[in-house]
């Protein structure tokens, strides 16, 4: 019970008229990334969505550490983060303040993490910059910043290497590796390999229905 | 064991078979009942000593009128049953009467508009029942528009229920205004506590049709319920079963 | 406990209160407007705009436009704060912010208290400063400008109120645009009744207490039930 | 007949709000039965769906 | 003539005349108001609170309310097709249709007029045939009404014409919203003057011929002058 | 003259208090594809839409077959198409719908011919479903299918593989290839490899100021 663990069980899921889900089942555990791979319109964002509780199963279950998450879903809202296709930032709010703001829900932060976490991420300069002057890759870094900062356990990423170059998406590996390492876990529909240590790595491929 | 009926009622098979079973005892007595009401209303009773033959327009008027609140008063208490005790049939009764009593409350405000013409002079005054009524009509629009945004339904009937039950409020301003505030409107001369006011030959006709009206408010309403359940069951092998017959 | 990297227990401290997020989620919405200006200026140019196209259209003889002020001066601010109101959540809404509010696992109620709380500061507060001009200019005798203040402020904190209650609903609605108001207005009208019963008499030189204390009554109900109603709506509509 | 139908001169509003009554009424019935029709369809075309064998959700 | 493969002949003859494009533009527009059902309704949603909230708000007396007809129904009309030209700019900016006309190499007068005809189409032809409701409503006589419909029409066909060139001055900014009206509503202002008259005539059972005329004037005015200038503005504002 | 050709000189360009293109240069003729590269923020979209125009230059200039681009603006952008960071498609219309408005604006189009572009881009299924309701990768796939349906000679992609899956990135390397040998000429901002074939491919490294 000690350790972290997410687990999906049946999961059967309707967009409209296609049948997306049907029947899946998964299960990640701590120090584990699972990469979920798919052609296009396989049902990856479906998948997260419904992971994370915005989308409705029409049958199945989400466990969470040995416990349904309907059950208590604030809790397993407070353990978990999802990053999807568009970066969920204020066009006009500075990176530094939008993270000060998304993240302080959450976290109490100081002012300097948000600007080491930045530099981590390979954007020191764009602290105090408005997002909405900021290229499409420097902007998806600084959602990445986040990440760390929001220190939960369970990180669902929606393809989160787009846009960004190939430094870049090292760096999406790297940051994922810290994370499993300090005992997190995550799921990342990712299209390309990942760059992290392969026992850390499981994979589920979706096939288009 | 006492509770057996109840998650009966909260079982959609159950709900589907039942409505299926009774639509046409519901329509068919309906349909009996308005056609007397209409002949009774149009040919027999005498006409007013004030109103003339004009009055006979309470029997399309009235059953309206009557449809409009009746319809929400339905749907607001389905959304309370869904939202207290998670109900999806309950949900789907609510979603189904919207449609049906937004219709009914537009009917009636046209018919009353052409009652007004002749009875006031005028289709259209600021009064406060005729306001609320159109007030309703907004209501319905507003739940109907809240469902249809949804793509999930199940995220729907629970926000638009919250939306039905917040709503409810203006029935019985509807019903009442015309006692609180000293209006242009009749005072309910049926649907009082106490005697009813009018002339018995005058009256049994329109109880016919109100009576007529909510038979055939079942009816319909049953029917959409089983589209609305069909929609809602996607796992259910029973479906098979539902669509074959 | 390998939970506990990811989790220190200095980390779990480190959790701020509800107060604090709301405070934090106001600081931000405050911080937004006076950097889009146009969001400040908006309800405050339609208020005016309203307000000045009237006389126009009418008679501009002021014996009559001081009868008619108490109803344009309040159906400009009730649009004008509806308008206001679908911007606000608008925007959150596209830009994926509302998602991380309800995906963060924390008590929406304060959330939702915090964005009407700016809604109001924003359009309310601004709104009734601005009343008593307008009034002045449909006629109103300057002597009874000042009162005009108040039902205006205490009115629109009620609006504020009932607008989040349909903002929530609308929150799972990607395009709620017109939506919004169809909700809202049919419930805002005993608001519009007794507010601008309370100018009328403002500009009367009469008394005006009773309708504001019923505008003021609303507004005690709305700011005990609205932010719970809204969280419930808001759980509702993205559980 | 011609008296009944002149209604006592108010003939002109009460016709069409009969009209208007029944119209409704009809329309309700035509609708009701259309949105079942249509639910039945898309049930139909779901269980289609339903019956085919589950392609994925191996894990490799 | 390496270009020949990438442009053969026969394609160059397929390039549609501006008119179709044009024609294109409109229908698309038409298809996606149906589609979008909300935005098709949102004007006369608009309207039709706008309308209902001003008796609620001034006096239920139908002689009082006869009088400020006009300008309600006015005020209304004009601020319903201001909202809708808002809406129906941005959403094309947004979602980068317009960034696709102006780098289409095709005239920008053309897919302007018809921008601006399908916004008069859904929303000026609307408000005119639910105009007369109002007035009847608000106590214009039954006699009167369908002289109601002229003006309006006409009038928001010049209200139209004349936001399109706002709407084109504002086109690459990315958020006009308010800025739209500021620059319309100014101008716009002859026009609700001579409408309201002319509304006012008719409800009186005048003849109102003579601002009709010049309603007309604004019109023909508009529709030989306002493509030209929106698309300088276009072309301006995307230089 | 009568060989397709763009050639940028001296191009010098500020984004608000950053000099992003500092005299640069390029040139690429029919049957060429320059791949731009670069850094997240390095410039890639600044350069492409600064191409088309949509960006004002401080000095320099764009020269397409011969000619100042500035003096026959209309003329340039009809042989140009360009497909930025989001796909431009109306959320509302289908996907058919999309192709058949924003293609007719330049070409008289059969509806057989939309039919064929979808499914050449690997999404015959979508033609008649919103586009609200596609997968990114989906959505990307439509935008794409415009692209040879416009015929015009010279494509400006700004990372036109965002949200595809390995094939789908293959597939965009072999529209370009097939543009480019009937004699078009692309310019790509892609940060991995673009599948075409050597001998067509030249590139451009932006380094970041
Ligand atoms: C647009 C105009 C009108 C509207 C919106 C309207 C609305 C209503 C409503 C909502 C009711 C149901 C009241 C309740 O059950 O509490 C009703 C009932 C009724 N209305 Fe109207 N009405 C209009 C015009 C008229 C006119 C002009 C007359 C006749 C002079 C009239 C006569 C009646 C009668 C007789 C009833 C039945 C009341 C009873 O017996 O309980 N209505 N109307
Ligand atoms: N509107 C703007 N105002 C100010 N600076 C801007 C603006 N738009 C872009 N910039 C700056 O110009 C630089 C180049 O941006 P650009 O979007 O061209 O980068 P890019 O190479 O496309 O990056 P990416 O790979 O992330 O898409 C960035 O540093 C960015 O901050
Ligand atoms: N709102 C919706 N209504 C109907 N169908 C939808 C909706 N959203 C998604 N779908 C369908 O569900 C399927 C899965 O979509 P999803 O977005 O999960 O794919 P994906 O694997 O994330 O693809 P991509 O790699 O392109 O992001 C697609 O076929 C899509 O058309
Ligand atoms: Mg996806
Ligand atoms: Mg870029």
């Amino acid at each position: 019970m000690s350790e972290l663990s997410l687990r999906g069980e049946n999961l059967h899921l309707w967009r409209g008229e296609r049948h997306v889900l049907r029947g899946l089942g998964l299960e990640v555990a701590a120090g584990e990334v699972l990469q979920v791979t798919g052609a296009n319109g396989a049902g990856k964002t479906t998948l997260l969505r419904a992971l994370c509780g915005m989308l409705y199963l029409e049958e199945g279950r989400i466990v969470w550490n040995g416990v349904n998450v309907r059950d208590d879903m604030p809790a397993f809202h407070g353990a978990l983060t999802y990053l999807g296709h568009e970066p969920p930032l204020k066009a006009d709010l500075t990176a530094s303040e939008n993270l000060r703001y998304w993240v302080g829900l959450r976290r109490r932060l100081e002012p300097a993490r948000i600007a080491s976490a930045l530099e981590s991420v390979g954007v020191p300069g764009v602290a105090s910059e408005l997002v909405r002057t900021l290229s499409a890759g420097q902007k998806r870094r600084v959602a990445l910043a986040a990440l760390p900062l929001l220190s939960v356990p369970l990180w669902l990423l929606d393809e989160p290497t787009t846009n960004l170059d190939t430094e870049g998406q090292k760096l999406v590996g790297s940051l994922i590796e810290r994370h499993i390492r300090a005992g997190g876990l995550a799921v990342a529909a990712v299209h390309h390999e990942i760059f992290v240590s392969p026992q850390h790595l499981r994979r589920l491929e979706l096939s288009k229905s | 064991m006492t509770w057996t009926w109840f998650h009966r009622l909260g079982s959609p098979p159950h709900i589907y078979r039942l409505a299926t079973r009774l639509t046409p005892w519901f329509a068919w007595p309906a349909a009996l009942i308005i056609v007397a009401a209409l002949y009774g209303g149009l040919v027999l009773a005498p006409p007013d000593y004030q109103q003339g033959d004009g009055f006979r327009m309470v029997y399309v008027h009235a059953p309206c009128a009557w449809m409009s609140l009746m319809v929400y008063t339905t749907l607001a208490v389905a959304s309370a049953v869904g939202l207290i005790w998670r109900m999806k049939v309950a949900y789907a009764v609510a979603a189904s009467c919207a449609p049906i009593g937004a219709s009914f409350t537009a009917a009636a405000l046209m018919t009353g508009m052409l009652f007004g013409r002749p009875m006031w002079g005028t289709y259209w005054a600021w009064d406060p029942q005729l306001t609320f009524e159109l007030v309703l009509l907004f209501i319905y629009l507003g739940y109907m528009g809240l469902r249809s945004s949804f793509d999930d339904p199940q995220r729907a009937d629970r926000a638009s229920s919250m939306l039905a039950v917040v709503g409810f409020i203006d029935v019985p301003i509807i019903h009442f205004s015309t006692t609180w505030w000293n209006s242009l409107h009749q005072a309910p001369s049926v649907l009082r506590f106490g005697k009813p006011t009018i002339a018995l030959p005058m009256l049994i006709p329109l109880l016919m049709m109100l009576l007529g009206f909510t038979l055939y408010f079942v009816a319909i309403l049953l029917v959409r319920l089983r589209g609305e359940i069909l929609r809602r069951e996607r796992s259910a092998s029973w479906l098979r079963e539902a669509i074959v017959s | 406990m390998s939970g506990s990297a990811v989790l220190p227990a200095a980390e779990v401290r480190a959790v701020p209160s509800a107060f604090d997020v709301a405070v934090l989620a106001l600081a931000r919405d405050l911080r937004l407007a006076f950097r889009k200006r146009e969001q400040l200026i908006q309800p405050l140019a339609f208020f005016a705009i309203v307000t000045t196209l009237f006389p126009l259209a009418i008679t501009p003889r002021l014996a009559q436009l001081r009868e008619v002020a108490p109803g344009v001066l309040w159906v400009g601010a009730l649009l004008a704060s509806l308008l206001a109101l679908e911007f606000l959540f608008r925007d959150d809404a596209q830009d994926g912010t509302l998602e991380q509010y309800a995906l963060s696992g924390r008590s929406l109620t304060w959330l939702l208290f915090a964005k009407t709380a700016a809604h109001w500061l924003l359009t309310g507060v601004p709104l009734a400063l601005v009343a008593p001009l307008a009034a002045g200019a449909l006629g109103a005798p300057a002597a009874s400008l000042p009162s005009i203040i108040a039902p205006v402020a205490v009115g629109t904190l009620a609006l504020s109120l009932l607008g989040a209650i349909g903002a929530a609903l609308t929150l799972g609605v990607k395009r709620s645009g017109v939506l919004l108001s169809l909700i809202t207005l049919p419930l805002a009208v005993p608001i519009l009744i007794f507010g601008a019963r309370a100018t009328e008499l403002a500009i009367a030189g009469e008394s005006f207490v009773a309708p504001l204390e019923l505008l003021g009554a609303f507004a005690v109900l709305g700011l005990t039930l609205a932010p719970l109603a809204a969280a419930a709506a808001v759980r509702i509509s993205l559980e | 007949m011609t008296a009944f139908f002149r209604m006592g001169g108010y003939a002109q509003y009460l016709w069409p709000a009969y009209g208007i009554t029944f119209a409704v009424v009809i329309l309700n019935i035509v609708w009701a039965r259309r949105t079942l029709a249509r639910a039945r369809r898309e049930a139909r075309r779901r269980l289609a769906v339903r019956d085919e064998p589950v392609l994925h959700g191996e894990e490799v």
